[in-house]
């Protein structure tokens, strides 16, 4: 058999640390044929990234590798620098995942991507320059020329990526090492760029190591996948195999994890996987994965396990993988203690036209003069207005989650720190249980904030580092009671126990937890008011899936036993529609689709919420999928002042003039169920449902190995 | 830009106008009399106050002020009290010479403080690294007036290889300027060093564990050019601040190092009106001070915008 | 780089002006001596020898002096020098406006007039036998009336230099007065004053040749810089004293035993190694060993410090007491001075605690004020304008330092302003050392040497106990 | 009401939390403060002669056994000034940083805190402030009354607050968008609270950075107004006067300048350290940034 294009064997890596060191891959092997794409797949820590970085031998200085890693035949490790860099970017190229910070925010996108001919392959600058034009329109981008002169912060994320892959394939890479290079990005942005990888691929007989820890982009683009877990590969094989008939415990349990966009889930708790991602400076003896394993037995703690050569390609690092059941199912859904109250009774909480307005400084400038103090002349520079939230109403049911789903920069945000008085409106109302909060003062919003909380997406940035997470939910406690609070150490503790953590961990400090453990603390943070309403801005976006699954069960048990509202926001669909009763879908500050959960993923549809369901990437193999509804350009133009539908630019059914100038109307193909939009109902209706109506059976518990 | 550029050239204008304001204010605040300093010690107050009034110190304040900023308004710096000669030539001069002084240490500062601080930052916690920290530090730790004796001693009278002291006239040729100037401005950057080169260490320390970095080289760019394309750029942002207030340190604030080289700057030429109560020429020699610092802000500024184009046009919000 | 004939002379402190009315220190002495001339000028011994003025007669009742100019001696600018000039010169000193040190000075003057172009003629209020004394003063430079607008900017005047440029801060440059009246003089062709603030870097000038001649040079360099072959030290006696003054209307120093006391604590010798590093000479009042009038008789021993206890302890302060001695900042003698003082005043039991003031704040709030500071006086250039206006109770300057008030003592000051003979002036001049001793104002504890050093090519120079910087006979080899 | 045990976090792992290394700058910055301040401290004590004691006949001896660093001009023991010097050094230093903490960063919190128009009313008098260069603000301080040493102290720690509050703005306003404050506003926290509590806290370790840097200036600037007659008063001394003062020594009696020289370096370079340990200490983002 011929030399694969890259193979990797029996690579180990260890990290010095402060706390010793730190076995981050252990015994790696895997090989990328030409034209191929491998997924590494695995949750975060499980050393993705440290096979990319020392594929590319970027790894620092306290990195020690062993093993090898062969490209075309030729060893890699132990290379001279000199010989290294030659490499780089001619024969291997890579894409790194964040694109914001990948770009250099201080050189310009041309000089970016021609940068790779001029110092690689020593071509003269204008013709590099050239080149890096031609590139620019290979991945898609609209008007490459002008953009050659453009700088990264001009740019929206997906074109930077775009750009980053631009610069990774143009000096002619064989191989290309992906890390995460769609985690940062929204849904149909991510759709565009699998796309455009996937072409890449093809024609260039590319070969790809594809890193990801999202199981239905593994689904969209690759050939084989990878499972990693803790520095170890757990599985190995085709994506049908893998994804269809997973055989180590921990793919099942990956795939368990996930909310799926189906109807029939709703409400179900997910099944995640419990315990803790092992320390690696400590691992434990035996099976590295026993101590999270439900099928585990003494044997599995005792001995090591080899990586088991199944049939084909296929291994797995598992003694019994041939006679595992079932990932077991969370058991039944709680009764909710506190039912669903009555369509149609008062909301809880209302925003009747609310608008917010930001100024921010517009490129290229422009003076204003206004008058300072009546005479004055005071020159300002002009700025163009934003429109965050633009004239739109919602309300929360009591007892109600309401999904919000909309791409970055929709104004989800805003809307749910409007809605608790933490941003203010530039006009509209809010209503609080009946009372109109809109105008007033701060001071006296103590009743709104005892009764209406938050709880944020970024568990790093959502906790004071320095303050024990005993004060920080104390502090909630003592602010809202009368007076002192003799047994707040007792009350803390009885919050944090309600949030699954024991009640040592009142005297931790932040960084002494995980980031599912600072998403307890948070929501424990919410809860110690005793609120009747909870914003939560994307609360699980940053985790990995199976702390995901764990804090949306930890959510949805709090709403049955509690009754507590929540205005429930995330880009990604699929969590929405597992947790939700009723789904906003909101694009560019308005709200162009909303109703129950079952009606929003079902026919008919806004434009939008179709190429939305269309882009979510679903991890069954084989799924009947309808063929993806392609959006123009990635982002939606910030016009300053903007008429009629604000999809309009961007939408692959766009009527004409119309859509430009009128307002569109408010449909409701059923109650409670509306749609912004100038195409008519019947015309709508005719779409064909996005997800399969029925959903897939074995989504709901496991897999069986059958 | 443009635009900007006016918008902060009209701010300038009302901070010096509020400072003429302000050092008119303190002047008259100053315990001392200028008439007493020129009637000299064991004038009889009848000679004083004679003396006042010849200066018009015995009118109102407003009209002494409006006098005086009328003045200026007109390009009249005034006349100095105690040299009895217009300010604006004396001052002029001056500023001349501290200009010099100021542009061959700042060339010093940066080249030497912004080296050390990338060699520093490439081999972070090496030998080197702490070498540069030492060197910086015992820069810093002793007054400039020590560093200056020291200098003269070894470079001016054992070694003999420049002048002690002085500026050259104007007309003696490059030469002789550039030996005069180069003790004391060796001197300025002893002192200041420490402030550049620990501040480019820190950031370039930062950007060189930057995405950008490491991506440009996976890109397979040498590595000449990843430190000083990609990493110095953005790692000099914080520098440029730093080193606009050196400017206006180095203009006005050399006191100590031009007494000590007998360097006749604009330093000097102030703490001789502060000490003489020579109002004039202390009002127009803080006011041109200040309108130089002020500028060199300005000018890190849009060095800041055009280093980092993120903010080039966009500082409208404020 | 510079022309054979040009000297670099190394100063230390700025100029004020150039106005020579107004000057105050040193360095502005020295321009004002090197470009203009006046009637008189004073020699060595402080006698007045011709100038501009050939000669000079006074009337016998020393009331009415006759000065006669020499006829070839010319301004800069080319015009002759006459009685109108001298007369506006005079008349500007006296106008307060001008707020010339030296007014007091003139004040005497009752009548001028100019006789004719070469003579001018002067009525004085009280007989005067020093008068041609003063004109040898440094403020009483004769300045021509029709270029007094410049005088500031551009100084024109009748003596060996001319002006060519003054840069503030940086240097004054002098060049050669072709046209000088005396023949031959000056030697050089130009004159550098470099003005450099720090000894050390000055110093360090002088030994690598930057500049040839350093004026004042500081106390502490002379021992190193003697060691130089290359460089000369000349120093001279002056009568440029410093002392102790004692506010003689403010408690504690109302008693004269108290401070009498205090002069007998100081033990001068030391203080001049002290505060001088032994160059200068302790001396009872500001009349200078090296003066004929000193009194030799009078020894300074070692202090007395039990007879100083019993005086205080009469006075009533037994156990002594607290007292702020306020020394000017940047003067390092004086501030020496006090600090030696505050140690020599320990055994009796007087806490010093010493406060530096900055010099205009001095002159402002301190002298004439404060109850005990440290002061100093440079030479002046007659025996009678050193101490009556310090000593006498309506003098000029005892108002302004020490409020002293002893009856004996202006009787004594007034008879020798008047008296017709140098013996008769010498006896007087002797009985007031004795009564300063025993009721003294504050301690004057030593004379100063004015010290320069010069490069070995320069030749024919010598201090002057003035502090002038006369450069007429001056070159460089 | 107990959540199944399915999703219970895990128990405590063992208590093998790793004991927080101090940084090494930290240690070494620390012990030597902690040694110059204790020195300074027992100076009185320890001194071996009175410090204004004079002694014409000892005068500019070079170091020996019985003058460790020699004498001065005045024949006082070199090393018992600098012992005694040092406090005033020493006060000056931390006294006109501690002044310049207070007042910056109660106005930094503020300006970035509030922004709008009390940031611009702020920051503007700051920017008047800041151009005029340092040693003529203190000048101009002290000429207002006369000169004593705690005006001196007032006069150097006024001229470093406005960069004190540029500091502390700017990391205010980095911080003032974190979502902990955010949660802050949300449970209804009065703005003191968040100032002093929240953003605080958070805001010292690059705050320590500069004020270490402050500590050597003020000294330093300290040492330039004595140079230029204002400050301590003799015969009391502090470092920069006694340098000051050896100045025209230098060539012949260099260790009367040396000795406080040498003292303030090893100050200096011991602050500077402390000040780069105590960032390190103080940054939990350092233990953070090695993942469980
Ligand atoms: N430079 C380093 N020094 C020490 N430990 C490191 C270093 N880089 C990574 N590690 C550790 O090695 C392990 C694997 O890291 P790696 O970044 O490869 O994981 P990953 O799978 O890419 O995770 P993520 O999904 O979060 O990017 C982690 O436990 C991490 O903490
Ligand atoms: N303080 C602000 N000043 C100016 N513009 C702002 C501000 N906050 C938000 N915006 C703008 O308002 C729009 C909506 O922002 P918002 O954060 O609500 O979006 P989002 O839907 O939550 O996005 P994401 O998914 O990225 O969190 C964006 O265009 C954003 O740039
Ligand atoms: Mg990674
Ligand atoms: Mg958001």
């Amino acid at each position: 058999m011929a030399e694969p294009l890259l193979a990797i064997s029996d690579l180990s890596l260890t990290y010095e640390t402060p706390r010793g060191a730190l076995q981050a891959l252990d015994g790696v092997s895997l090989a990328v044929e030409a034209g191929e794409a491998v997924a590494v797949v695995g949750e975060s820590g499980s050393g993705k990234s440290s096979v990319a970085l020392a594929i590319m031998g970027l790894l620092g200085r306290e990195a020690m590798l062993s093993g090898s890693i062969r490209f075309e035949g030729r060893e890699l490790t132990g290379l001279d620098a000199k010989a290294r860099r030659e490499l780089r970017g001619r024969a291997i190229g890579m894409v790194f995942q964040d694109p914001f910070t990948s770009l250099n925010p201080s050189l310009t996108i041309g000089e970016q991507v021609a940068e790779p001919l001029v110092y690689g392959r020593d071509l003269r600058r204008s013709a590099a320059l050239a080149r890096a034009i031609a590139a620019l329109g290979e991945v898609g981008l609209a008007n490459p020329a002008a953009l050659v002169t453009a700088y990264p912060h001009q740019l929206s994320g997906g074109m930077q990526q775009r750009v980053l892959i631009a610069a990774a394939v143009i000096a002619g890479p064989r191989l290309l090492v992906l890390d995460e290079p769609t985690t940062a990005l929204d849904v149909t942005v991510e759709a565009q760029i699998l796309d455009l990888l996937d072409g890449l691929r093809r024609d260039r007989r590319l070969g790809m190591l594809f890193i990801t820890h999202n199981l239905g982009v593994v689904n969209r683009i690759a050939d084989r996948v990878c499972v990693l877990y803790a520095g170890r590969v757990v599985e190995l094989g085709s994506r049908e195999e893998v994804l269809g008939s997973p055989a180590h415990p921990y793919t099942k349990g990956l795939l368990a994890s996930l909310p799926r966009l189906s109807l029939g889930e709703r409400g179900r708790r997910i099944a995640p996987i419990p315990g803790r991602f092992p320390d690696l400076t400590d691992p434990p003896a035996g099976c590295i994965f026993a101590p999270r394993c439900p099928f585990v037995e003494e044997r599995c703690r005792a001995e090591t396990q080899p990586l088991l050569e199944l049939a084909g390609s296929r291994a797995v690092r598992c003694w019994k993988s041939g006679a595992l059941g079932a990932w077991p199912a969370p058991g039944p859904p709680r009764a909710a203690t506190h039912p669903l109250p009555a369509q149609g009774s008062a909301p809880l909480v209302a925003a009747q036209t609310l608008s917010k307005l930001y100024q921010r400084g517009r490129a290229g400038g422009g003076l204003a003069w206004s008058r300072r103090l009546g005479v004055l002349p005071w020159p300002r520079l002009r700025s163009e207005i934003v429109r965050a939230v633009d004239r739109l109403s919602l309300a929360v049911g009591r007892g109600e989650v309401v999904g919000l789903v909309g791409e970055s920069g929709s104004g989800k945000s805003t809307l749910g720190r409007i809605m608790l008085r933490l941003v203010e409106p530039s006009s509209g109302r809010i209503l609080f249980d009946g009372a109109d909060i809109t105008a007033l003062p701060q001071k006296a919003l103590a009743g709104l904030r005892k009764r209406a909380q938050i709880i944020f997406q970024n568990p790093d940035s959502s906790l004071n580092p320095r303050r024990r997470v005993g004060e920080a939910i104390g502090r909630a406690v003592v602010l809202h009671a009368d007076g002192r609070v003799p047994d707040l150490r007792a009350r803390v503790e009885r919050l944090l126990d309600r949030v699954g953590l024991p009640p040592a961990y009142y005297d931790r400090y932040p960084h002494q937890l995980s980031g599912g453990e600072k998403q307890r603390v948070g929501i424990a943070r919410a809860l110690a008011t005793g609120p009747r309403f909870i914003v939560c801005d994307e609360p699980v976006s940053a985790l990995d899936v199976s702390v995901q699954a764990t804090i949306l069960n930890l959510l949805g048990d709090i709403r049955d036993e509690l009754g507590v509202s929540y205005l429930f926001i995330s880009h990604d669909l699929s969590v929405v529609a597992h947790i939700a009763d009723r789904i906003a879908v909101m694009y560019s500050g308005r709200i162009c689709e909303m109703g129950t959960a079952e009606a929003v993923l079902a026919p008919p549809y806004h434009p939008y919420t179709e190429a939305l369901l269309s882009a979510a990437p679903t991890p069954i193999p084989g799924a009947q999928r309808r063929q993806r509804v392609r959006l123009r350009g990635d982002s939606a133009p910030a016009a300053a002042e903007r008429a009629g539908c604000p999809f309009h630019s961007r939408c692959p059914r766009k009527l004409g003039a119309i859509c430009e100038t009128m307002e569109p109307p408010l449909l409701e193909p059923r109650p409670g169920h509306s749609i912004a939009c100038h195409l008519p109902l019947a015309e709508l209706a005719r779409v064909p449902p996005v997800i399969p109506a029925e959903p897939c059976a074995r989504a709901c518990g496991g897999f069986d190995p059958s | 830009m443009a635009f900007y550029v006016l918008k902060r050239l009209l701010a300038i204008a009302a901070i010096l106008a509020v400072m003429s304001v302000l050092i008119f204010l303190i002047t008259q605040i100053l315990p001392g009399n200028v008439a007493q300093v020129i009637a000299g010690q064991f004038a009889s107050p009848e000679t004083v106050a004679a003396v006042a009034h010849r200066l018009g110190l015995d009118q109102p304040l407003l009209v002494q002020y409006w006098r005086w900023a009328s003045g200026i308004l007109g390009g009249d710096l005034g006349v100095s009290l105690v040299m009895e000669r217009p300010v604006a030539p004396v001052l002029f001069h001056a500023l001349g010479n501290s200009a010099l002084l100021a542009a061959l240490s700042f060339v010093f500062v940066v080249l030497v403080g912004i080296g050390l601080g990338i060699l520093a930052a490439i081999r972070h916690g090496g030998i080197l690294d702490h070498c540069a920290s030492i060197f910086t530090y015992v820069g810093i730790s002793v007054p400039e007036f020590f560093w200056g004796i020291v200098l003269i001693l070894v470079f001016a009278r054992y070694l003999d290889w420049l002048p002690s002291g002085g500026a050259a006239a104007w007309g003696e040729g490059l030469g002789p300027w550039i030996s005069h100037l180069v003790l004391p401005a060796a001197t300025l950057t002893f002192t200041l060093i420490a402030h550049v080169s620990r501040l480019t260490r820190s950031s370039m320390i930062e950007t060189l564990r930057s995405q950008y970095v490491r991506n440009a080289r996976a890109k397979g760019l040498p590595e000449r050019v990843v430190l000083l394309r990609h990493a110095l750029r953005n790692a000099l942002l914080p520098t440029i601040t730093v080193l606009a207030i050196d400017v206006g340190w180095l203009i006005g604030g050399v006191v100590v190092v031009e007494a000590v080289f007998a360097y006749p700057g604009i330093g000097r030429l102030l703490i001789f009106a502060i000490q003489h109560h020579d109002l004039p020429l202390i009002q127009a020699s803080i006011l041109v001070i200040a309108a130089i610092y002020c500028l060199a802000n300005l000018i890190a500024d849009l060095l800041y915008a055009y280093f980092n184009p993120k903010i080039r046009y966009g500082r409208a919000s404020a | 780089a510079l022309a054979a004939g040009t000297l670099r002379v190394a100063v230390q402190s700025n100029l004020n002006t150039l106005d020579p009315a107004k000057a105050k220190i040193g360095e502005e002495y020295i321009v004002d001596i090197l470009v203009y001339s006046g009637l008189t000028r004073l020699d060595d011994q402080g006698r007045a020898q011709p100038d501009l003025a050939e000669r000079w007669t006074a009337s016998a009742d020393q009331k009415t002096w006759t000065f006669y100019l020499r006829k070839d001696a010319k301004f800069h600018n080319g015009r002759t020098v006459d009685a109108e000039d001298v007369i506006k010169t005079v008349q500007r000193i006296l106008d307060p406006a001008t707020g010339s040190p030296n007014r007091a000075n003139f004040q005497i003057i009752d009548k001028m007039d100019a006789v004719d172009p070469s003579t001018v003629r002067f009525e004085l209020k009280i007989p005067y036998a020093g008068f041609a004394d003063i004109f040898g003063d440094r403020q009483a430079r004769i300045v021509p009336r029709d270029a007094l607008a410049t005088l500031t900017t551009h100084p024109v005047g009748s003596g060996p230099f001319m002006f060519e440029s003054y840069e503030p801060g940086n240097s004054v440059v002098l060049v050669k007065n072709p046209h000088y009246y005396v023949p031959g003089v000056p030697k050089l062709d130009k004159v550098v004053l470099r003005i450099m603030p720090e000894g050390a870097a000055a110093v360090s000038a002088l030994e690598t040749g930057e500049v040839d001649l350093l004026w004042n040079l500081p106390l502490e360099s002379i021992a190193e810089v003697k060691k130089n072959p290359e460089l000369v030290v000349d120093s001279v006696p002056t009568s440029t004293w410093d002392g102790l003054i004692m506010n003689c209307s403010q408690k504690p120093f109302t008693d004269t035993r108290v401070r009498k006391a205090v002069e007998m604590a100081i033990d001068k010798k030391a203080m001049v190694q002290l505060a001088l590093f032994g160059n200068g000479t302790p001396t009872h009042t500001m009349i200078p060993p090296s003066s004929p009038f000193y009194d030799d008789d009078i020894k300074i021993g070692a202090p007395d410090i039990a007879g100083a206890k019993k005086l205080l302890a009469e006075a009533g302060y037994a156990d002594g007491f607290d007292i702020t001695l306020y020394v000017p900042a940047g003067r390092p003698t004086r501030e020496r001075l006090g600090l030696g003082a505050r140690e020599m005043l320990k055994p009796l039991g007087i806490k010093v605690a010493i406060q530096e003031v900055p010099w205009d704040k001095f002159i402002s709030d301190i002298e004439g004020k404060a109850t005990f500071f440290t002061d100093g006086f440079f030479s002046r250039p007659t025996i009678d304008t050193s101490t009556y206006p310090f000593f006498d109770s309506s003098g000029s300057w005892n108002t302004t330092l020490w409020h002293y008030k002893n009856p004996e003592m202006d009787k004594l000051l007034d008879a020798a302003r008047g008296a017709r003979s140098e013996d008769e002036q010498a006896k007087l001049y002797k009985q007031f050392q004795v009564l300063a001793l025993e009721d003294p104002p504050g301690v004057i504890a030593y004379v100063q040497n004015h010290v320069n050093a010069y490069r070995k090519n320069v030749t024919g120079f010598h201090s002057s106990p003035m502090l002038w910087l006369d450069l007429r006979e001056v070159a460089i080899q | 009401m107990a959540a199944p045990a399915l999703d219970r976090a895990p128990a405590a792992p063992r208590r093998r939390r790793p004991a927080r290394r101090l940084p090494a700058a930290l240690l070494w910055g620390g012990a030597i403060i902690a040694a110059v301040v204790i020195l300074i401290a027992l100076a009185p004590a320890i001194a071996p002669y009175p410090y204004d004691e004079m002694n014409i006949l000892a005068r500019l001896q070079p170091p020996s056994a019985a003058h460790w660093f020699g004498t001065d001009e005045f024949g006082r023991d070199v090393l018992s000034r600098v012992l005694i010097g040092g406090r005033l050094s020493l006060i000056m230093g931390f006294g006109a940083t501690a002044l310049c903490l207070a007042l910056g960063v109660p106005l930094g919190l503020l300006a970035g805190y509030r922004r709008g128009r009390v940031d611009e009313a702020i920051m503007r008098v700051m920017d008047v402030i800041m151009s005029f260069p340092p040693i003529l603000l203190g000048l101009l301080v002290l000429a207002v009354g006369t000169p004593s040493f705690w005006k001196a102290v007032l006069a150097v720690g006024l001229v470093y607050v406005p960069s004190m509050v540029r500091l502390t703005r700017s990391v205010t306003l980095n911080l003032v968008s974190e979502e902990f404050i955010v949660a802050a506003h949300a449970r209804g926290e009065g703005a003191a609270y968040i100032l002093f509590s929240e953003i605080l806290p958070n805001a010292w370790p690059p705050i320590a950075v500069e004020a270490s840097l402050k500590v050597t200036f003020a000294i330093l600037l300290g040492a330039s107004l004595s140079f230029l007659g204002m400050g301590a008063q003799p015969p009391s001394s502090d470092w920069g006067l006694m340098i000051s003062g050896a100045r025209p020594l230098v060539n012949s009696a260099p260790w009367v300048a040396l000795a406080p020289g040498l003292a303030m370096c090893l100050t200096v370079i011991g602050i500077n350290l402390l000040g780069d340990g105590l960032r390190e200490a103080l940054d939990p983002r350092m233990v953070r940034a090695h993942r469980q």
